[in-house]
């Protein structure tokens, strides 16, 4: 059973997962639009219809969507000085990942009740701007102190409080900088630990090196392994003649 | 029907009535009981009672003009059956190809009050600078201050964004499913899952 | 009074006399007779009947709504008798204050001398439009050349400013202590300022 093939019909997408994938990858599709929850009632759907339990499968499957949900959960909550999830246990961590998507599905119905609200109103003209033959009000203001334009020009000097920045740099690094990194590092090593090769990266660089890693994952350029949930990412350089045997996938997940 | 009309205009509801005609014809915005209130220089009742013999004079199917409460007062504005005469005169600058993203922002400016392009950034996942702009250009949201601690600039909706969404006030949004309620669903729907993965 | 409408509401004129009413109560600007056909989709001898009609039901003493024919064409005006009510309604009582947006705005024209709207907008971190075109309906800044490099139109405050503010001249400003030696050193410094802050 292939996880890449399984097809998707969400609000923001339709089509192949893999291709969903790669639209990701190339920044063609927001992470904060995908229904993740969506996506997994659709494999399980497809699970349940072969009756059958594909081991490899379920592997691929669990790594691709969380790798997803992660990087949409770091799309969503992008600032850093934000609560690290990764300094909460899994129950804790799993119960903010929650609240904070709850959060992001609450404006959207919002968004949608005010697309909805326009739309039922498209038939309602009004007159914007003053009357043709209205009389020109004028404005009249108080004296004011001079004081208040040398008090406006001091506050706008004042140096802000070191806070976050780093929604002004939700930029994304392309991809292909990571992917040349890491090709770099497996001719150099035959394995290294993903979490030591992005250590002071912020969690957007994060994100994007995570899908280089997949990226060199489905070209069969490395394996990765992970002992446990949260444990460290082990990136291992794929053998010349790996096992190809025809199956969709020539690596596998134990993060499962 | 001149007949009649010459007895209710020797009342003087009636003149009130006129008077409210001719301040809701040139009025750029809507307005408020009180302020017809003042402008007129009567009192609040009679003017309501005024209101109510105008809603029935300018109302859907009867007349061309019609009377509407919305944005915190009223406002004259056309009927929903010259809607297709209307649309082949003016434009509609306002809400004229609003963004997914952009009412995303009006649903987060509008839902949590006067707030910061960090803070709707926060929620939305994504910069939000050239949304907030075009919103403001639009006149649907505009500045309200400065956030005293980062000095950033705090946006609110306008009354131009009530009366678009043909609001009687911010109160009249839905209030959203409460996130508890949320969580708890998402929570059941991961059990559900694991509860199907054989031992 | 009913029954009389009930029949005029048959007749397709009275239906075409609505559209205008609606057509006329959405107008900025007075509307001519050819445009108010193609709108309506109709005949113009047609809509001249009507706008008969209409001149009968809003005219001076019936109505507060007032229909006039202007050198553009028809708009809808307030009654003479209402004169009084919209001469209270427009005139504002005197403004207390400025908004924080205008102050800053009008701070930098003020100390920086003559700028353009992109160069005030890098001093706010905001844009800048709606609050210099207020500043400029209002008389406290005017337009004053524009800047050969950029093409963009600079502003400067003007003598109403000056008497709104109490000066009699703008070397009268209060000191700025220790932000900067000229206006060019304080400019940069706001700008490098407004550049790290949170949006």
């Amino acid at each position: 059973m292939s996880v890449r093939e399984l097809e998707l019909d969400l609000d923001a997408f339709e089509g192949p997962f893999d291709l969903l994938l790669t639209l990701v990858l190339k920044a063609e599709l927001e992470p904060g639009e995908i229904d993740v929850a969506a996506i997994v009632v659709a494999f399980v759907e497809r699970l349940q219809a072969r009756g059958e339990l594909d081991l490899d499968a379920c592997g691929e499957f669990l790594v691709l969507v969380a790798s997803l949900l992660e990087l949409k959960a770091r799309a969503l909550f992008p600032d850093e000085e934000e609560l690290d999830l990764g300094d909460l246990g899994p129950e804790e961590a799993a119960e903010e990942l929650a609240r904070r998507l709850a959060e992001y599905r609450r404006l959207k119905e919002g968004a949608l009740w005010l697309a909805e609200r326009l739309e039922a109103h498209a038939d309602r003209y009004f007159r914007i701007g003053p009357s043709p033959l209205a009389p020109r009000p004028e404005r009249r203001l108080a004296k004011q102190d001079p004081g208040q334009l040398a008090c406006a020009l001091r506050a706008l000097a004042a140096e802000p409080p070191a806070v976050s920045l780093t929604h002004m740099e939700l930029r994304f690094p392309p991809v292909s900088q990571f992917l040349e990194r890491f090709r770099a590092l497996l001719r150099r090593r035959s394995r290294f630990d993903f979490e030591a090769s992005v250590d002071g990266l912020s969690r957007v660089e994060t994100a994007v090196a995570f899908l280089a890693l997949l990226e060199l994952v489905r070209s069969r350029e490395a394996t990765v392994t992970q002992a446990a949930p949260f444990a460290v990412i082990h990136v291992d350089r794929a053998q010349e003649n790996a096992d190809l045997d025809g199956r969709e996938t020539s690596w596998s997940a134990r993060s499962a | 029907m001149e007949r009649p009309l010459r007895l209710i205009s020797s009342n003087p509801v009636d003149r009130l009535a006129r008077t409210i005609e001719a301040l809701l014809v040139v009025a750029t915005t809507p307005l408020p009981v009180e302020e017809l209130a003042e402008a007129a220089d009567d009192a609040t009742e009679r003017v309501e009672t005024a209101l109510g013999l105008l809603a029935d004079r300018f109302r859907e199917g009867r007349s061309g003009i019609v009377l509407e409460q919305v944005a915190g007062g009223y406002a004259f504005r056309a009927s929903r059956e010259a809607a297709a005469a209307c649309g082949r005169l003016f434009e509609r600058p306002v809400e004229r190809g609003l963004s997914q993203a952009a009412l995303e922002t009006l649903a987060a400016v509008a839902y949590l009050g006067p707030c910061t392009r960090p803070e709707i950034a926060r929620v939305r996942g994504v910069g939000v600078d050239g949304v907030v702009a075009g919103l403001v250009e639009r006149g649907l949201v505009a500045e309200a201050g400065r956030d005293e601690a980062a000095g950033a600039v705090r946006y609110r909706t306008t009354p131009l964004f009530e009366r678009v969404f043909g609001l009687e006030s911010l109160s009249e949004l839905p209030r959203l499913d409460n996130l508890g309620a949320d969580a708890e669903e998402i929570r059941g729907r991961l059990e559900a899952v694991a509860a199907q993965r054989p031992a």
